[in-house]
């Protein structure tokens, strides 16, 4: 077997994978930077981000503000630490992006300019057009070939991770295109792999974001944390899942109902005026949008589409030079996608599956538990998103945390002797495990057994939950892991970029992660962010459940869900309030 | 090291064949056989007329010939092809060009551009009746 | 629902650990009105033939992934819809002019090379840190560059450039836009090392103007427009070092 | 390390000719093949050998011919000799010499017969 010698590996090309290898390659010269990724990194999915990535910057604005946000968006499960670290380095990432020479939008004195996005008390967005995380991400990889000491492996696919003597050592890969397995050998490994939203059908994700990442520092003991705080985002075409930024309702966009109504006004969003205002209506956060939306449709005052109930996005009223500004992509995905010029139409949306809260347990300095293993971006769980995320808050996560793991596991490399020699005989074991799969007889199709999971997920544990809907999904999902243990049917048997073996590969660990998700959720009796029950648990039960889960992986058998508990240093719960009330509040 | 996969490489054969784009640009390109064609047809002429009367008339004799009169229309169609082309590419060499701060488009250029192209020509047909 | 029809689907396959020379193979795929290209593709490796091998990503036209030749016309598959073309088939065949990897996949290293052969990042005329703050940068100066940023390094105008596929050394369109998008750039101090990649054999003039790339380009960058303005800065280079033998350094 | 093309001469040369041609091009191969030949709007003494010995005996027409003629060789073989590679003649130093040496070979012949004309 290829090995490959890197001081510090890197899995995941994507915002963080990039912002990590660029921090190593500065700060520690010395250091070898393999950065590995399963595609080319511009391909990766934080290219799709639209909106835009929060940093503190206007008059109006302070971090302050930003902590309360972000702690109250996230329903009071931040780790409150953290997250006053986060608010505190944001602004300066950004600038970093700029300096490096990503095209933020601008004011016409050539100054930042910033939006508001939804449960904001200021306008803390910058923005690129709708095309921020494109930005972000090919300033980024562009940036990253000045430095000689990241080397790239495009499309190679991590399968494992190899732990000896209690730290991680090295990690297992596969290159894509000859399908030989590669061990790197390393004396640490950040993490970056996304986010698992394809554990859902409906979803505005790329087809790469299928929580492998999280799937491979599972099955070696680390805990998952918070796997029960899936975000649906609001406003995704239906039927393709493909995302209308908050942006739209950041420049003004409106919701309505079939009947023309904007409806938020009745879900505690209200009242309609003065507008826009921030926190209020189109501008209050995710979950409580999706959930609006929800009960909306229960009560049949939704649009039919072929895909679906949808509500209408609304951009007319802003006017052909603003939209096309401001909102250019926008424009033609719903003209390519949806057959809709928003400059003359509403634009159909309903909510889709956008993000993962939860992830890997790490710090602050996006160390997990197993010594040597860092983590950062969707497939973590630093601890800033809580319950539901903020809108562009992830961007900016990328960036902080990409740097602070790069940093951390710099630092760890350096403290760390040679790898051990026992590895290489892990590494060939593993390998032969997935190579076994190319021979094997009989199965399942992969797509017969997503779509079983879609199915699942989407009954089980969709954007409102109920206990017995809940423990059906667990059971369901093991029964599908033991099919997919029982085998995959692959009418592909090359090794050379045999992507439906990877699929096969990916799928064990997206399967892993929905079982995560469904236990997670089955045990948490209350209702907090993005995590709505209606089956006599309501509220937010913050004597029982202010706590994060934590999900352990238990092998083939269903995983082990602990709790711990949540940090908070200044910001008390209180009621999440938006909308009239929230200007009582504050 | 990992060994490279095989890779299999299309040959580029007739690849004019396989985009209309193709054949419009070597149709452009060709267009180039009638100028130079036809500065070897105007350097001939110079010969005779260096050459003296009896030469020149000869040059002059075969203007009037069908020969010569299908030459000239292919080349009329040559050099009226290349002049289209011409200024329909040429948006995409010139530096920026703004007025009153906003960009010029490219339709712009390219009807400035025939403009020109028709007050050129009309100036050499008033020249050339003077002084021919 | 729209109604379902069928479409006959002609794809190229070439398996390296099988095959000596590419064959192609039609399915018949049930289509409905927005079903793209890619989702006809999809259903093929989910119903039909699991080996049928291409990549994919976004879907949404952004991650620069999928792009193919749909009947000789390099496109991203996610975005060209299948009711286009029928009731004709059509033939789905990997971008031309890059080396066959397996089927529909290409071999884009040569490219990425290219792109990390026109120091394609800002090079400041002082070192900044973040503590500067941020640069000031008015919307027409964005405007200068902000078109050629907007390359998603799809590949659709290499298949498109004969010269390219003539001749690897060319550059080729997208390096060069890129190239001229940080030339371009009003916090950028780089423009004479690139000059030297603008100037070279395999630089901007491996270029005939074809054009096709910028017909071909689904985000507008206009390569074209790229490669040859930097012609007239290339000869105005070339001249420019006889007449100021001792001004221009290097 | 990249080396220098020295594409800008002969493209100059090139874009120059490709700029007359496509302004005076088809006008001159109009009055010069249609119109004169045709007496459409010119008379039967249009063009003789008089005429255009007295016009072409002034240094400033007869250098204009000379220098359209060199411009439009140029322009051709420019042309010609990047066709010829797309056509799959691979570009070669023997065949940029027989593109580029004739234009220079009509551009001095062009130039010779215009002083001569002017001279005598």
């Amino acid at each position: 077997m290829q090995v490959i010698q890197s001081d510090v590996v890197i899995i995941g090309g994507g915002g963080a994978g990039l912002r990590a290898a660029i921090a190593v390659a500065q700060e520690a010269p010395g250091l070898s930077v393999a950065l590995v990724s399963k595609v080319v990194p511009m391909r990766s999915h934080t290219v799709a981000a639209e909106g835009g990535s929060a940093g503190v910057i206007h008059p109006d604005d302070s971090l302050d503000k930003h902590f309360d946000d972000t702690v109250s968006g996230g329903d009071w499960l931040c780790e409150q630490d953290v997250v006053e670290y986060f608010v505190g380095q944001c602004t300066r990432e950004m600038i970093q992006l700029e300096q490096w020479g990503c095209p933020w939008s601008r004011r016409d004195d050539g100054s930042i300019n910033v939006r508001f996005f939804g449960g904001m008390k200021s306008p803390r967005t910058w923005f690129a057009a709708d095309k921020t995380g494109f930005h972000i991400l090919h300033t980024l990889f562009q940036t990253s070939l000045q430095f000689p000491a990241i080397r790239r492996h495009d499309e190679f696919f991590c399968t494992d991770l190899l732990v000896e003597d209690g730290r991680l050592q090295g990690v297992l890969a596969l290159c894509i295109a000859t399908g030989e397995p590669v061990l790197f050998q390393c004396k640490a490994a950040v993490l970056a792999t996304g986010g698992a939203s394809r554990v859902f059908g409906q979803n505005t994700n790329a087809g790469i974001v299928t929580g492998e990442g999280m799937g491979m520092a599972y099955a070696q003991g680390v805990p998952l944390r918070d796997m029960e705080f899936v975000q649906w985002h609001p406003t995704a075409l239906p039927g393709s899942g493909i995302l209308m930024t908050e942006g739209c309702r950041g420049e003004g966009g409106i919701l309505l109902n079939k009947d023309g109504h904007r409806y938020l006004q009745d879900y505690g969003l209200g009242p309609l005026d003065p507008w826009p205002r921030p926190r209020a209506m189109e501008l209050g956060p995710r979950d409580r949008l999706s959930q609006a939306f929800w009960h909306e449709d229960q009560a049949g005052r939704t649009l039919q589409t072929p895909h679906g109930t949808a509500v209408h996005l609304d951009l007319r009223h802003l006017g052909e030079k603003k939209i096309m500004e401001r909102l250019p992509m926008i424009c033609e995905l719903a003209r390519t996608f949806a057959a809709v010029d928003p400059v003359t139409a509403p634009i159909p949306v309903r909510p889709a599956v956008h993000y993962t809260m939860g992830g890997v347990l790490c710090d602050v300095h996006g160390a997990t538990p197993l010594p040597g293993l860092y983590a950062a971006g969707e497939c973590s769980s630093v601890g800033i998103h809580g319950a539901n995320r903020l809108g562009s808050n992830s961007l900016a996560e990328l960036l902080v945390f990409g740097r602070a793991a790069g940093l951390s596991a710099a630092r760890h490399a350096r403290e760390t002797p040679d790898a051990s020699a026992a590895l290489q005989a892990q590494a060939e074991s593993r390998a032969a495990v997935h190579l076994d799969m190319l021979r094997r007889e009989g199965g399942t199709r992969v797509a017969q057994l997503r779509q079983r999971l879609h199915e699942i997920m989407e009954a089980g544990v969709g954007i409102v939950r109920e206990g017995p809907r809940m423990a059906q999904a667990c059971e369901q999902l093991a029964q599908l892991r033991e099919q997919f243990r029982a085998g995959v049917a692959l009418d592909d048997r090359g090794r050379a970029f045999n992507t439906e073996w990877l699929t096969a590969i990916e799928l064990g660990h997206t399967l892993q992660v929905a079982e995560a998700m469904a236990h997670a959720a089955l045990l948490r009796q209350e209702s907090r962010g993005a995590h709505m029950r209606i089956d006599g648990f309501e509220a937010r039960d913050d004597e029982r459940f202010l706590c994060h889960s934590l999900i352990h992986s238990q092998g083939d058998a269903p995983p082990r869900v602990t709790h711990s508990p949540v940090t908070i240093t200044r910001s008390q719960p209180k009621a999440r309030v938006y909308g009239g009330a929230a200007q009582n509040q504050s | 090291m990992t060994p490279a996969p095989k890779t299999y490489v299309r040959p580029m054969n007739r690849w004019w064949m396989r985009h209309p784009a193709y054949r419009r640009y070597l149709l452009r390109e060709g267009t180039s056989v009638m100028v130079a064609a036809y500065a070897l047809f105007l350097l001939a002429g110079m010969v005779c007329l260096v050459l003296g009367e009896t030469a020149f008339n000869l040059w002059r004799g075969f203007l009037q010939s069908p020969v010569s009169v299908i030459f000239h229309l292919a080349a009329l169609a040559a050099f009226a092809f290349h002049a289209w082309t011409w200024f329909k590419v040429m948006p995409l060499t010139t530096p920026p060009i703004r007025f009153r701060g906003q960009p010029v488009p490219d339709r712009m250029i390219f009807r400035a551009a025939l403009w020109a192209w028709g007050i050129a020509s009309v100036a050499l047909l008033v020249l050339a009746m003077r002084f021919l | 629902m729209s109604q379902t029809r069928t479409i006959m689907i002609e794809c190229l396959r070439y398996d390296p650990e099988q095959d000596q020379a590419p064959h192609y193979r039609t399915y018949e795929v049930p289509f409905t009105d927005e079903m793209s290209v890619l989702e006809g593709l999809q259903y093929i490796k989910d119903h039909l033939d699991g080996s049928l091998t291409f990549r994919w990503s976004c879907r949404m036209a952004i991650c620069g992934s999928c792009g193919c030749m749909v009947n000789h016309q390099p496109i991203l598959s996610c975005q060209s819809f299948l009711r286009d073309y029928y009731p004709a088939r059509i033939r789905v065949e990997p971008l031309e002019h890059f080396p066959i990897v397996k089927d529909l996949v290409i071999d884009q290293s040569d490219f990425l090379g290219k792109l990390e052969s026109v120091t394609p990042y800002l090079v400041p005329a002082q070192p900044l840190t973040p503590e500067d703050g941020p640069n000031l940068q008015t919307p027409r100066q964005i405007e200068d560059y902000l078109g050629y940023a907007q390359c998603i390094n799809c590949l659709l105008c290499y298949a498109a450039c004969p010269q390219y596929g003539l001749n690897h050394e060319f550059t080729g369109p997208a390096a060069l836009a890129l190239l001229a998008r940080y030339n371009a750039d009003s916090r950028d101090a780089g423009q004479k090392t690139r000059m030297a990649v603008v100037n070279a054999e395999e630089g901007v003039w491996g270029c005939t103007l074809v054009g096709l790339c910028s017909e071909v380009c689904p985000k507008h960058v206009d390569p074209a427009r790229a490669i040859n303005r930097n012609k007239i800065n290339s000869t105005q280079d070339y001249f420019l070092r006889f007449l100021m033998p001792f001004g221009r350094g290097s | 390390m990249r080396t220098r093309s020295h594409e800008p001469i002969v493209w100059s040369l090139f874009g120059a000719g490709g700029v007359f041609a496509a302004l005076l091009g088809t006008m001159l191969v109009l009055i010069i093949g249609i119109l004169v030949p045709m007496g459409l709007g010119f008379g039967p003494e249009a063009m003789h050998y008089d005429s255009l010995r007295g016009l072409f005996g002034h240094p400033l027409p007869a250098l204009g011919l000379a220098v359209v003629i060199s411009l439009f060789l140029f322009h051709g073989a420019h042309r010609i000799y990047h066709t010829l590679h797309d056509l799959g003649i691979p570009a070669s130093k023997k065949m940029m010499l027989a593109c580029y040496g004739s234009a220079a070979a009509g551009s001095g012949v062009a130039l010779l017969l215009a002083g001569m004309l002017v001279v005598f």
